[in-house]
């Protein structure tokens, strides 16, 4: 018994000691902290957006000396997809650099649910983009929050959308029937008012199917869709409930072609594991696909060619890997704006803060940053923290994902009232005064 | 020789029947509420070392306050009454949604009756505490099995309330008040006027809630309805003919087990997380809780604190010691490191000291009480 | 008519993924019967024998090796790792706390969780591994007599079919071998059987290896239904009615437990879900396990409990 | 103080039968308790004698016959209502709470007497603490009276047998009991344990006139000790009397006499 008391001593002053210990920091350096998940049941989709990320900046530091010659700073923290671990690297993290976080970006809905109010509180922006919450879109309410690309309401019009072009019209969508299987979770729950809406709208008929978390077993629900015969299933699911539903689906012999994943349910992991059967099978793309464009040539260049790269090189250009560049370059973006107000050096959230709110990428721009034909022009505003909802659809041939879309633009019009409605009970369950978007510069 | 009773007379049973019969013990004590009460927010108001940033309060002694006082609830039933529990975690969301659902009012339209049920909103103390009770009531009839049902399969039967309860504050909206994500939001913190909003405000209202219970649970422990719990858990039948009622024995640990567990989920949801969605409470918390217990020590309320600190705090220091000693590991390979070392820590420990921590403590008591001398 | 065969093709679903449950049920029915040891670790090793397979497989295959090769090698690969694994928690964990109650015993199998999914993970990769050998597509039998016929999953046919060959492969073990009566003695009471000269570590050993065995058979079926990946852990959540309604302690149990759970809870989804909001078969299972219990403490073939003065 | 003179009947036991899936335990046994008195019951090995306690405190219910207590007979009830009534008892196998110190076992038997409820124990202070003091004094004059003091504190796991037994008195007498009944409280033991334990038997039926009724198995400390003898065999009473006359008893000598020496 005495060893292991002794033993409990000794850690207990490993661990005190590495309390104290913070590495010392250079002065010009911007912190931007990781919250990622490499292990875990998400870890297959969680691991290649983070590598997405930290190479992008990565190739920041390498070729460009930093943010205008401020260095990036990062650290990473595992999250294992758990809200309250999330919190704990939240705490972790926020405070660390010369500045603090830039901003933070958990990819997961849970966690940015449970750091809406911290973040607000901290003054550190919290990048959600192409999930969050939707009512987050209302930057009068969330100051803090920028599900920047699209929310899941946009996402869910712009999947309407698809299924109507491929019916022949609006009109066709009356008396239909569209079901969505769904992440039963806030992620999964978010696209449901807007589908609500739509179906009123259009006439279809809306069944919601959940899946219970994680989703290894689904075969009542899709037991249920044979014998239901929806004529469309979207798919908002994440890690093995996508692959899961490709091969429950392919065994009764639901065509994979009348199904439309989210955009988190369209990578490679989520279709690779069922093989043949996933042929054919469609999901959104947050403007973005899989593939080879300039700035992944720099980063073969300025990265890999230095070994520094944190995936297999042939990883690089995949989807979620993709998601994670232009994720990290829009903060990026977002600093290098804040940086023209508030000078070249390390900046506080807030200062990122407005930078990312007067975030004005242009065409050009976008071409300069070596994004073009992945992204189109995006323009944050007070009042619309999205900046743009625009997606396309792309299908798997079996062997890479192909667009077979024009570019959708969900509807403002349907959206706007149920942000504004939601954002505004949000507003007044937490005793927030809505800022007044037309005072900002 | 300074850990020493001899000397100590007590004169009364009433001496004799005090928490801490041993002066040093007592002395210990006011010092460590002490720290907890004055210097920790004395320190976090000025920002001096280690509370240079919130760090320590959000993500460490804030969430360990709160488990801690779960954990002790959770040790009651276990613990005390032998019953063991994997549904602790649905528990805590009973506790939180019955709180948040008090808190912002409740409407029960009962349109086949022509009338409908409405509360007002109600104060977030009162919310949180009669969540509590509501927590109490269910844990009540979860509790029914167990008259019937023993051991490990009662573990598994408890499971049903996790399970069931994850589902139902998922699918049945009115628990949500009809939120669009299902994910909701907690009320601001308004105790009698006073908000409680900074993170040492928050720690001292979580301090002074656990502190209160925690004195609460010892009384009960240590008065005839402990004595009872234990009478149930040591030899049932031995207890029934000495005038125990296993009903009400076994009824009442699930009342008051749930009751600490449920007001630990409430402040969980309010206080710590501010935003949460039934993951937060899932049978991944309850098995946390159930290794609290077993590591700190079953039938221990000071056991309970300590296997708090070790569950919530050892794992979060694997991971942190490599980053900040510098390590050149990858996340993902300290957190494999994690998992492994946790687990095979978790498994030592079981071998050497089957009773955990509290077992270890009063060892070393007995051992400091005769030291220098080996014997 | 279209009512009935949709009904038959959901009970026929139902109990067929209800004994792909009791493929990984059974695993823990081996190791409790013999040491009393509730192994919530089971989940854990069905990840640790799969992703060996798959692992291994995937190398030889690149490596040009012939499939059937391949999978003979992998196989005995997974095996090695298996009995690896056997060997360490017996030696290391459940050895040294014999003795223990139940719930210490359970709790360190909760511990030996995080140990192979931390280790399985960091030898063997993170990622999602596709592992095909059944075939994963659908018959649809009886379409003359219900339109669109009923839907048998082929993958689970041979589900069935393995368990089916696992019961009797254990049931003869148990009932033919020295091995497999020492090993109901020592279930009965290992001190006893210790002192008649049983050697329990032994004992153990085999058992813990039976278990990692199952765990490799439920691998190949279960990997190839969902790919190797993390979530597989989860399966034994799954399992863990199957097995309270089957009796802890009985084989047959697990299958006749997975075989209720699977068609209760398949049933209960398809049918009463929609009108209460869907995803109920999760809780299903286990307030059915609950219902059983409450009638019959010791579930429907578990040995019955006797309590004495 | 000695009240055996009353021929008060405190307990009737009347055409008791009992079996276990065939195995009749008991058939058709009578016999009654007078209050005051020492009552030993004897036999062999599996004549009944526990099954007979445990039928009388509600453990087993009986397959026919009627149990007469202080005047109410009954036909079914659970043992902490026999408890309730003032029946207490000690185990053959001792039956302590093993996790709990020797004064929490003696404490625990208080749980009838205990009045103050829930909320009161919680907060512990006025009447609940002056309750539980009450309780204290009560279980420290027994602790005093069975010469336990020394081992009030220790965990009763710790114990040898002897005192576990002595503990287990303890609590049974901390419930006040109307009877108590003792299954065999000299197994086990060496001879001056076997003494000791007389006398506490003895002296709790002169100090406190608590009625006894007592299973053994060693006749010398029976015949000694009790007022009257029941003798029972393969579940069937062949003589009930004083010491003196079941001694000289044929049957007796037959079926228990010669078999057990």
């Amino acid at each position: 018994m005495p060893s292991i008391a002794r033993n409990a001593l000794i850690l207990a002053a490993v661990m005190s000691g590495a309390v104290v210990s913070a590495p010392a920091s250079a002065q010009n350096e911007q912190f931007i902290p990781i919250l990622s998940y490499r292990t875990g049941p998400y870890a297959v989709n969680g691991a290649p957006y983070a590598n997405g990320v930290i190479d992008y900046y990565n190739l920041i530091n390498e070729r460009d000396g930093g943010i205008n010659d401020v260095k990036i700073l990062i650290e990473e923290c595992e999250t294992g997809y758990a809200t309250d671990k999330g919190v704990e690297c939240y705490e972790r993290l926020k405070s660390k650099g010369p500045t603090g976080a830039a901003f933070i970006n958990p990819l997961s809905t849970g966690i940015t649910f449970a750091l809406t109010e911290k973040t607000a509180a901290d003054k550190i922006p919290i990048i959600t983009m192409g999930y969050g919450r939707a009512d987050s879109k209302n930057g009068a309410v969330f100051p803090y929050n920028f599900p920047m690309l699209g929310t899941y309401w946009s996402a869910a019009d712009i999947a309407i959308q698809h299924v109507a072009k491929e019916l022949g019209g609006f009109d066709k969508l009356k008396g239909k029937k569209i079901s969505l299987l769904y992440h039963d979770s806030p992620y999964g729950k978010e696209p449901i008012p807007m589908l609500q809406v739509l179906a009123q709208k259009y006439g279809f008929e809306f069944t919601p199917i959940p899946v219970t978390h994680p989703g290894v077993e689904q075969k009542s629900q899709w037991l249920a869709i044979r014998q239901n015969r929806p004529d469309y299933v979207l798919v908002w699911g994440w890690g093995v409930m996508n692959s899961t539903a490709v091969k429950e689906a392919a065994a009764v012999a639901y065509p994979r072609e009348k199904m439309i994943g989210v955009w988190w349910s369209g990578a490679e992991p989520d279709v690779t594991p069922a093989g043949d059967q996933a042929i054919g099978y469609k999901s959104l793309m947050l403007q973005h696909g899989a593939g080879r464009f300039p700035v992944h040539a720099d980063i073969e260049k300025y990265v890999y060619a230095k070994g520094k790269g944190s995936t297999e090189p042939g990883k690089v250009g995949e989807v979620l890997y993709n998601r994670g560049i232009v994720n990290a370059m829009l903060g990026v973006e977002g600093i290098r704006k804040a940086q023209e107000k508030f000078g070249q050096k390390p900046l506080t959230g807030e200062q990122v803060r407005w930078g990312l709110e007067n975030l004005n990428l242009s065409e050009a721009r976008i071409k300069e940053l070596g994004f073009e034909g992945m992204l189109k022009p995006i323009r944050i505003s007070c009042s619309d923290h999205e900046g743009t909802r625009d997606g396309r659809v792309q299908q798997w041939d079996g062997k890479s994902w192909k667009i077979i879309s024009d570019w959708y633009t969900a509807d403002e019009a349907l959206i706007d009232p149920l942000v504004r409605e939601v954002s505004m009970k949000y507003a007044a369950d937490k005793k927030i005064q809505p800022r007044e978007c037309s005072k900002e510069s | 020789m300074l850990y020493r009773e001899a000397g100590q007379f007590k004169t009364t049973y009433a001496e004799d029947m005090a928490i801490f019969p041993i002066s040093q013990d007592r002395i210990a004590l006011a010092v460590l509420l002490g720290i907890a009460f004055i210097g920790v927010p004395l320190l976090a108001t000025f920002h001096i070392w280690p509370f240079g940033s919130d760090y320590l309060l959000w993500a460490i002694l804030l969430p360990f306050l709160i488990l801690a006082l779960a954990a002790i609830g959770t040790n009651i039933l276990v613990g005390y009454c032998g019953q063991i529990s994997l549904g602790s975690g649905a528990f805590m969301a009973i506790g939180a949604y019955s709180a948040y659902k008090l808190a912002t009012g409740v409407h029960i339209p009962l349109a086949w009756l022509g009338f409908a049920v409405s509360i007002p909103p109600l104060p977030v103390l009162a919310s949180i505490l009669l969540g509590g009770l509501i927590a109490a009531g269910v844990g009540i009839l979860f509790g029914i099995p167990s008259l019937r049902i023993k051991g490990l399969y009662l573990a598994v039967a408890t499971l049903a309330a996790q399970f069931f309860f994850d589902w139902a504050f998922l699918r049945i909206p009115w628990f949500t008040n009809y939120a669009p994500s299902g994910s909701v939001n907690a009320p601001a913190l308004d105790f009698f006027g006073l908000i409680v909003q900074s993170p040492i405000e928050r720690y001292l209202l979580c301090l002074l809630l656990l502190t209160l219970m925690a004195l609460l649970a010892k009384n009960l422990v240590r008065s005839n309805l402990g004595r009872q719990w234990m009478a149930i858990r040591d030899m049932d039948i031995a207890a029934e003919l000495i005038g125990i009622r296993p009903l009400y024995a076994k009824l009442t640990a699930f009342a008051v087990s749930s009751f600490i567990v449920g007001v630990a989920g409430a402040l969980w949801a309010f206080v710590y997380l501010g935003s949460w969605e039934p993951l937060a409470f899932s049978i991944d918390r309850s098995l946390q809780l159930l290794f609290m217990v077993i590591i700190g020590g079953l039938g221990s309320i000071m056991g309970s604190f300590v296997g708090a600190a070790f569950i919530l705090i050892v794992p979060i220091m694997l991971n942190l010691i490599p980053t900040e000693l510098g390590v050149p590991l990858s996340t993902e390979t300290i957190t494999h490191f994690e998992f492994i070392i946790f687990g095979s820590l978790i498994c030592y420990l079981l071998i050497k000291e089957p009773h955990g921590f509290a077992r270890l403590i009063s060892i070393g008591k007995e051992k400091l009480r005769l030291w220098p001398f080996p014997y | 008519m279209i009512a009935l065969g949709q009904f038959l093709e959901v009970l026929i679903g139902g109990l067929m993924s209800g004994v792909l449950y009791s493929l990984v049920a059974l695993g823990f029915v081996l190791i409790f019967k013999a040491s009393g040891v509730f192994n919530f670790a089971q989940g854990a090793m069905v990840l640790l024998a799969g992703l060996a397979l798959v692992r291994a497989l995937d190398l030889l295959v690149a490596n040009g090796f012939p499939l059937w090769a391949a999978i003979v090698l992998g196989i005995g690969f997974s095996a090695v790792i298996m009995a690896t694994t056997a060997w360490l928690i017996e030696r290391f964990v459940i050895g040294p706390l014999v003795n223990q109650d139940g719930l210490t015993l359970f709790m360190s199998t909760i511990g030996v969780t995080f140990v192979i999914e931390g280790a399985a993970e960091m030898i063997f990769g993170s990622d999602v591994y596709p592992l095909r050998l059944f075939p994963t597509d659908a018959w649809f039998v009886l379409e003359g007599l219900f339109p669109g016929g009923i839907l048998v999953n082929k993958l689970d046919v041979w589900g069935a079919l393995i368990a089916g060959i696992l019961v009797a492969g254990l049931a003869l073990f148990f009932q033919r071998t020295k091995t497999g009566r020492a090993l109901r003695a020592v279930a009965d009471d290992h001190l006893a059987a210790h002192s008649v000269g049983i050697p329990i570590s032994w004992i153990w050993f085999v058992v813990w290896l039976a278990a990692g065995l199952v765990a490799l058979v439920a691998a190949t079926v279960w990997g190839t239904k969902l790919g190797v990946q993390f979530s597989i852990t989860f399966l034994a959540l799954k399992a863990l009615p199957v097995l309270i309604i089957g009796g802890l302690t009985s084989i047959p149990g697990a299958i006749a437990g997975g075989l209720i759970v699977g068609a209760g809870e398949k049933i209960a989804e398809v049918y009463l879900g929609p009108s209460i909001g869907g995803g109920i078969e999760y809780w299903f299972a286990y307030v059915l396990a609950l219902a059983v219990l409450l009638v019959r403490p010791q579930g429907l073939f578990g040995e019955r409990i006797i309590e004495r003065v | 103080m000695r009240v055996r003179d009353t021929n008060e009947i405190l307990l009737q036991v009347e055409g008791v039968a009992l079996s276990f899936g065939g195995v009749r335990a008991l058939k058709d046994v009578s016999f009654n308790v007078r209050k005051g008195e020492i009552r030993a019951i004897i036999g062999p090995n599996g004549a009944g004698k526990t099954s007979m306690l445990n039928v009388v405190n509600g453990f087993y219910h009986p397959d026919r016959g009627t149990i007469t207590f202080k005047g109410r007979t009954r036909d079914r009830m659970q043992p902490f209502e026999a408890a309730r009534g003032g029946i207490a008892r000690t185990f053959q196998n001792v039956a302590l709470f093993k996790g709990m110190s020797a004064l929490d076992n003696i404490m625990a038997g208080r749980t009838l007497k205990v009045r103050r409820g829930l909320l009161w124990q919680a907060l512990r202070c006025g009447p609940a603490l002056r309750e539980e003091l009450e309780h204290r004094h009560r279980v420290e004059e027994i602790i005093d009276f069975l010469e336990i003091e020394a081992i009030r504190k220790v965990p009763v796991g710790r114990l040898p047998y002897g005192l576990q037994k002595r503990v287990e008195l303890g609590r049974a007498l901390a419930m006040e009991p109307d009877l108590l009944l003792l299954d065999e409280p000299m197994a086990g033991m060496n001879l001056e344990e076997k003494e000791d334990m007389s006398r506490f038997i003895v002296d709790v039926n002169n100090q406190y006139g608590t009625t006894i009724a007592l299973i053994e198995h060693d006749m010398a400390v029976v015949m000694d000790l009790s007022d009257r003898v029941a003798v029972l065999d393969h579940g069937v009473k062949i003589a009930d009397g004083t010491p003196d006359e079941v001694k000289n008893n044929h049957a007796v000598i037959e079926a228990y006499l010669g078999v057990a020496h």
